[in-house]
């Protein structure tokens, strides 16, 4: 078993499906040449050649639907975003066409298109290099929104997400692309969406968190083993829909639940999360239901002070826990 | 190209009616003149089941039959792709939807097969057809269209794709981007404006700084061809040489037929407010209609006894068509909870 | 005091701010001769011209765009989205531009835009002409969304927003517009932003409704009586930020909570209320907090059956108040 | 326009220098020269601080001061208004933003007047000089510029306003949003594109399919102007027309610098993967500031002992610029908090 960086389970996956499938093509800025700006797509117009490979303009809201019309022909488009936060341009296509193709048709259309793109945080890109935008689209019905946060689930719901039949948007947290490894089996294992992970057995307290913030739970978590503090941690995987059962179950069993995530306070993620625990769970809950996330402002500074500042991590993650564990 | 010519007659000194000399048969011209007349006894029927408040919603493609017939005529039927827009009721009755169809969606009933009654009506979709499914957003079908282009180019058919809008979804952000991506991979698509001078009550001075939809043409490297789209052969002009363009892989080209919409814009819409009666009047003259009639007469293509004959058989089918739809149950309730998700992939 | 409808509220304010503020003029598609297709601005450009009511061309991007430059420059732009459905090509501008202007630029560049845009069902207008949009602005800090629902409301609310130096999203919902009458004054009054209204007091169940919902909530609760079932009804007029103390106060007095929208369920506006709720009065609550919602399916269908099915109304609003009741 | 033509002197057999025919001064011309080689040495040292691991990121002007300064050189400092993008850094320091408030942001220190040391390096803003916050999502300060057009047009003042992109950008749907309304209401708006052959790893053929940015100008009822973008002489020109055009209320029109970026896109790229170094280096030998230096030398408006004064002069506020910033602290992290709403209206 190969152990892998993030990144290169993207890039090695990408290659292994675009051998297989010859419907596969990619677009997006710079994936051609440059192999994209965070080399994800490294290599791939030499094996495959620059009509599956393809330098797009420089126009989102045209990559996406380009992209959607060779869906909807019977190809499977792969296009990159090349920072989370420039899908803003492409929000009609994705949301009111994309999404809606196969209501608005009864199914007639379908369009299985796949949007990889790099999210989050924390590596100085200011206000409009490190978004996360998770929660937008999870309010969407009709859109996958998936991301997984260790080479061995990149590799699997990569996979899974090029049979997929409806629109996916594939984030990958930039800062884990180099960060995290892992060991990937060498078979063709694939990861279904809509199914959760326990990244962490436990019993005090449930936290649920994806990205760069299950690493630091997990950190979190490991500190507070020596607290006799036993934290289950639950990587939603796929963040719309949810896997809300087995969310709910963790928080059945544990009575505390917290959320986690990087994207601002109101209405990210954890809105839903946290609704759907005093929703379904209530007669469990021993605690309130807790959320550590970005702060409430437009997105995230750049001077290394205020970019810390925003950042949830394992210490503000631990302490949260400590609370809901003392509740 | 005509059986004169192959023939060695020697050359006839009266100049061959426009159709033979564009390869159209009498047949061929008599089935387009019959698709406009059914597809405006259908759109008036539509104006009068509202008016009747009996369906809630119509939005017209009077006055653009010419353009539309044209257009349609050539292409080919289920095998080049199609983004119609709502005008286009006479572009996708000629492309293969029924007019039972077209009434279920009118009335927003069970079974309507463009949209399952999700959609408003004139919300045209036919998978079998390859007539993709209409948007009430202006102006998104015109870069997927580029898209369905690219994947064509991907497999080396021959086929090509027509994208319908209106002359105002061309301020759109998504008309630049989509021609743009044609022009420079040189897609098989033709994008099809059809300029009726307004963009609901917004004059088309205020819509562009240009006068022509087709000046833009040049901007995205590409042909702009302007034509009278009143004129069913001149559409059919147009498109034939845009489309054969495509198939040999040249790329793209933008038309603009100039038209005019002589009624509202839609039921909701009062179009007094916006534009005096005696340009509506003007326009009502040049009906694409009455013109391709007064050809036909004139080249003894049919008579007024085959014409009255037509008008019965549309009346025929638009009856059908109505009582059809109108007896049809709306959809279960439920269903709205339908066809959000396709199946996920078995492991 | 003269009886207004929604829209009247709407036309007469606009009219009466234009001819204090040679500042304010309007764009929008149809907004000019023809007053709106809704009539909004009827009669304004034949008062006030066509440089200040301006027809602008069929693209919302840039009508953002340009009511956020004029913004800049020191007016104060009304810009009309013809249907909130069809603000989605402006997202793009409207999120990461108007409403980070002020962030980014450290308090230096202000917006002060006002959009305002007819949004919600129950119309037949399909899935395309009846969108809730709330939820995915209130996610975007920079940026307020308001949703006045009565005639009073609308005005003093209108009134105040064109003072405000932030950019505002003013939702008016189309089916009330001639549905909702009430009486207004004569005089100048305003109604602050984050500021929630107490429409009804009661003291068994908390109920958080606007728009339509507010309404047929308000028809719940009175039949409600007949059962002796006293609810309270908060409307939070402003979406974003949420007047907190209000809703906490409420729900900690009655122990029991109900949201009510017709956006879909899944991260729309209820999902945050819930999870303020569970996360702040998490000990005063006696009952799971209840979303009344929209169905999780792209959008609103056309066909009567189906949209009535979509819809909550009062109905299904009183099920939800007597089982929460019964608890 | 020159005091030769007023003094009625015979004519001269030698065209007088550009410069003057243009009706600058030496002095202005030494003070353009000035900028540009303020600006490339600021640059430099801002691209040395980043291989030092002393700032995190930088987006470079190099290569485009030539037509950077040609402009600002025709606009009224402070009183046009001005929507620069990332690689402005001549511009915006010819319009007056100062070096020290550019190493400021480059380090994301304190006090940083541009955002507060929440944008990343190279967005540039100054409200008193009426220099817009540049975003990093590309082009949408397009149509916002339309809209201070629109709304100088509102307030009937003499202001223009110029909005800077580079030639990839023109490929997003906000280009065509904001020229159309430009072109449809006339406004005073200067579309400057600064054409450096490339967005990021893209060669221009891939996109567009014009040659020439300023072909779509055409598009939009405005006229697009070409000049060489590494002759700042040239560039001054094309601007000075422009902006006599909007002042005179003739309306917009759409610039093209051609010009090179003969560094990487940013710290983040390694431009060896697209693009040979033999077309580099042949651009290099058409650098502006050496061609601007030449010029100078040739018609006696500095020499090489004065170039050197300028050197040392450049050297010493960089110097300073870098030491202040350096020194200066990081924001407080709470003011991560701040400015994300003004103050409500009182009632
Ligand atoms: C994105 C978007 N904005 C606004 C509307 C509302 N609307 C529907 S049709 C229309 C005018 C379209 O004019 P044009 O493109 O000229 O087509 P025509 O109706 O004249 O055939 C408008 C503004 C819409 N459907 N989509
Ligand atoms: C909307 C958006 N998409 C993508 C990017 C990433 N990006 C930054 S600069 C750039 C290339 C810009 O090229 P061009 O407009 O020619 O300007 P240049 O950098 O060459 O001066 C790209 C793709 C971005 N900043 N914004
Ligand atoms: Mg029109
Ligand atoms: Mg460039």
């Amino acid at each position: 078993m190969p152990e892998l960086t993030n990144i290169e389970a993207v890039t090695r996956t990408l290659q292994q499906e675009m051998a297989r499938n010859p419907n596969i093509f990619i677009t997006g800025e710079d994936v051609g040449r440059r192999g994209g700006v965070f080399r994800a797509t490294k290599g791939l117009i030499e094996e495959f050649g620059d009509k599956r490979v393809v330098d797009s303009p420089l126009s989102e809201l045209s990559i996406v639907a380009v992209g959607l019309g060779a869906a909807l022909y019977g190809l499977r488009p792969v296009v990159e975003i090349q920072f989370a936060d420039f899908i803003a341009p492409a929000f009609n296509q994705l949301v009111q066409e994309a999404a809606r193709f196969r209501y608005r048709t009864n199914g007639d259309w379908t369009c299985p298109l796949l949007i990889r793109t790099p999210y989050g945080g924390g590596i100085g890109g200011g206000l409009y290099h490190s978004q996360s935008i998770e929660a937008t689209y999870a309010h969407v019905p009709g859109l996958y929104v998936v991301a997984p946060s260790t080479p061995y689930d990149i590799v699997g719901m990569l996979r899974y997400a090029l049979r997929v039949n409806d629109p996916v948007l594939f984030l990958e947290h930039k800062k884990t692309y180099r960060l995290i490894k892992g060991e990937v089996p060498d078979d063709d294992y694939m990861i279904p969406f809509v199914k959760a992970d326990v990244k962490r057995v436990g019993s005090d307290v449930t936290v649920v968190a994806y990205g760069l913030m299950l690493h630091e739970t997990l950190t979190a978590a490991q500190e507070l083993l020596h607290e006799d503090i036993n934290v289950e941690v639950i990587d939603p995987r796929t963040l719309h829909p949810l896997d809300q059962d087995t969310i709910l179950s963790s928080v059945k069993k544990t009575g505390k639940a917290l959320i986690v995530h990087e994207d601002n306070l109101t209405l990210g993620l954890g809105a839903e999360i946290a609704a759907l625990i005093a929703s379904e769970a209530f007669e469990f809950l021993d605690a309130p239901v807790m959320r550590v996330a970005g702060p409430d402002v437009p997105a995230m500074p750049y001077a290394r002070t205020m970019q810390d500042y925003f950042m949830p991590n394992a210490e503000k993650i631990a302490a949260a826990i400590r609370k809901l564990n003392a509740y | 190209m005509t059986l004169n010519l192959t023939e060695n007659k020697p050359a006839q000194t009266r100049a061959e009616p426009r159709h033979i000399q564009l390869g159209l048969h009498d047949e061929q011209v008599t089935e387009m003149y019959w698709h406009m007349l059914l597809a405006r006894r259908l759109d008036e029927r539509m104006w009068i089941l509202h008016r009747q408040h009996e369906v809630a919603f119509h939005v017209s493609g009077i006055g653009h039959e010419g353009c539309q017939v044209g257009a349609a005529q050539a292409l080919k039927r289920g095998h080049d792709y199609f983004f119609p827009y709502y005008r286009d009721l006479c572009f996708t009755l000629s492309l293969g939807i029924t007019p039972r169809t077209m009434m279920l969606a009118l009335y927003g009933k069970h079974g309507d097969p463009m949209s399952g009654g999700r959609q408003m009506p004139s919300h045209y979709s036919a998978r079998d057809l390859n007539i993709v499914s209409v948007s009430s957003p202006v102006a998104t079908q015109i870069p997927q269209a580029s898209g369905v282009g690219l994947a064509i180019q991907y497999q080396k058919t021959d086929q090509v794709v027509v994208v319908c809008f209106g002359e105002g979804s061309t301020a759109e952000g998504d008309f630049h981007e989509g021609l743009n991506w044609a022009g420079i991979f040189k897609l098989p698509v033709i994008f099809f404006c059809q300029n009726n001078q307004y963009a609901i009550s917004v004059p088309i001075e205020r819509e562009m700084p240009v006068k022509n939809v087709a000046d833009r043409a040049y901007a995205y490297g590409m042909p702009g061809v302007i034509f009278d789209g009143n004129d069913f052969l001149e559409s059919y002009s147009a498109m034939k040489l845009a489309v054969e363009r495509a198939r040999r892989g040249e790329g793209p080209s933008l038309l603009e037929a100039k038209t005019y919409r002589p009624v509202p814009h839609s039921s909701d819409d009062d179009d007094r407010t916006y534009r005096s009666r005696e340009e509506v009047e003007f326009w009502k003259k040049r009906d694409p209609i009455l013109l391709a009639r007064k050809y036909c007469y004139e080249h003894n293509i049919f008579d007024e006894s085959k014409n009255q004959e037509f008008e019965n058989r549309a009346r025929e089918i638009v009856d059908d068509a109505n009582e059809f739809a109108r007896s049809a149950p709306y959809p279960p309730e439920e269903e709205a909870l339908n066809g959000v998700w396709g199946a996920l992939p078995k492991i």
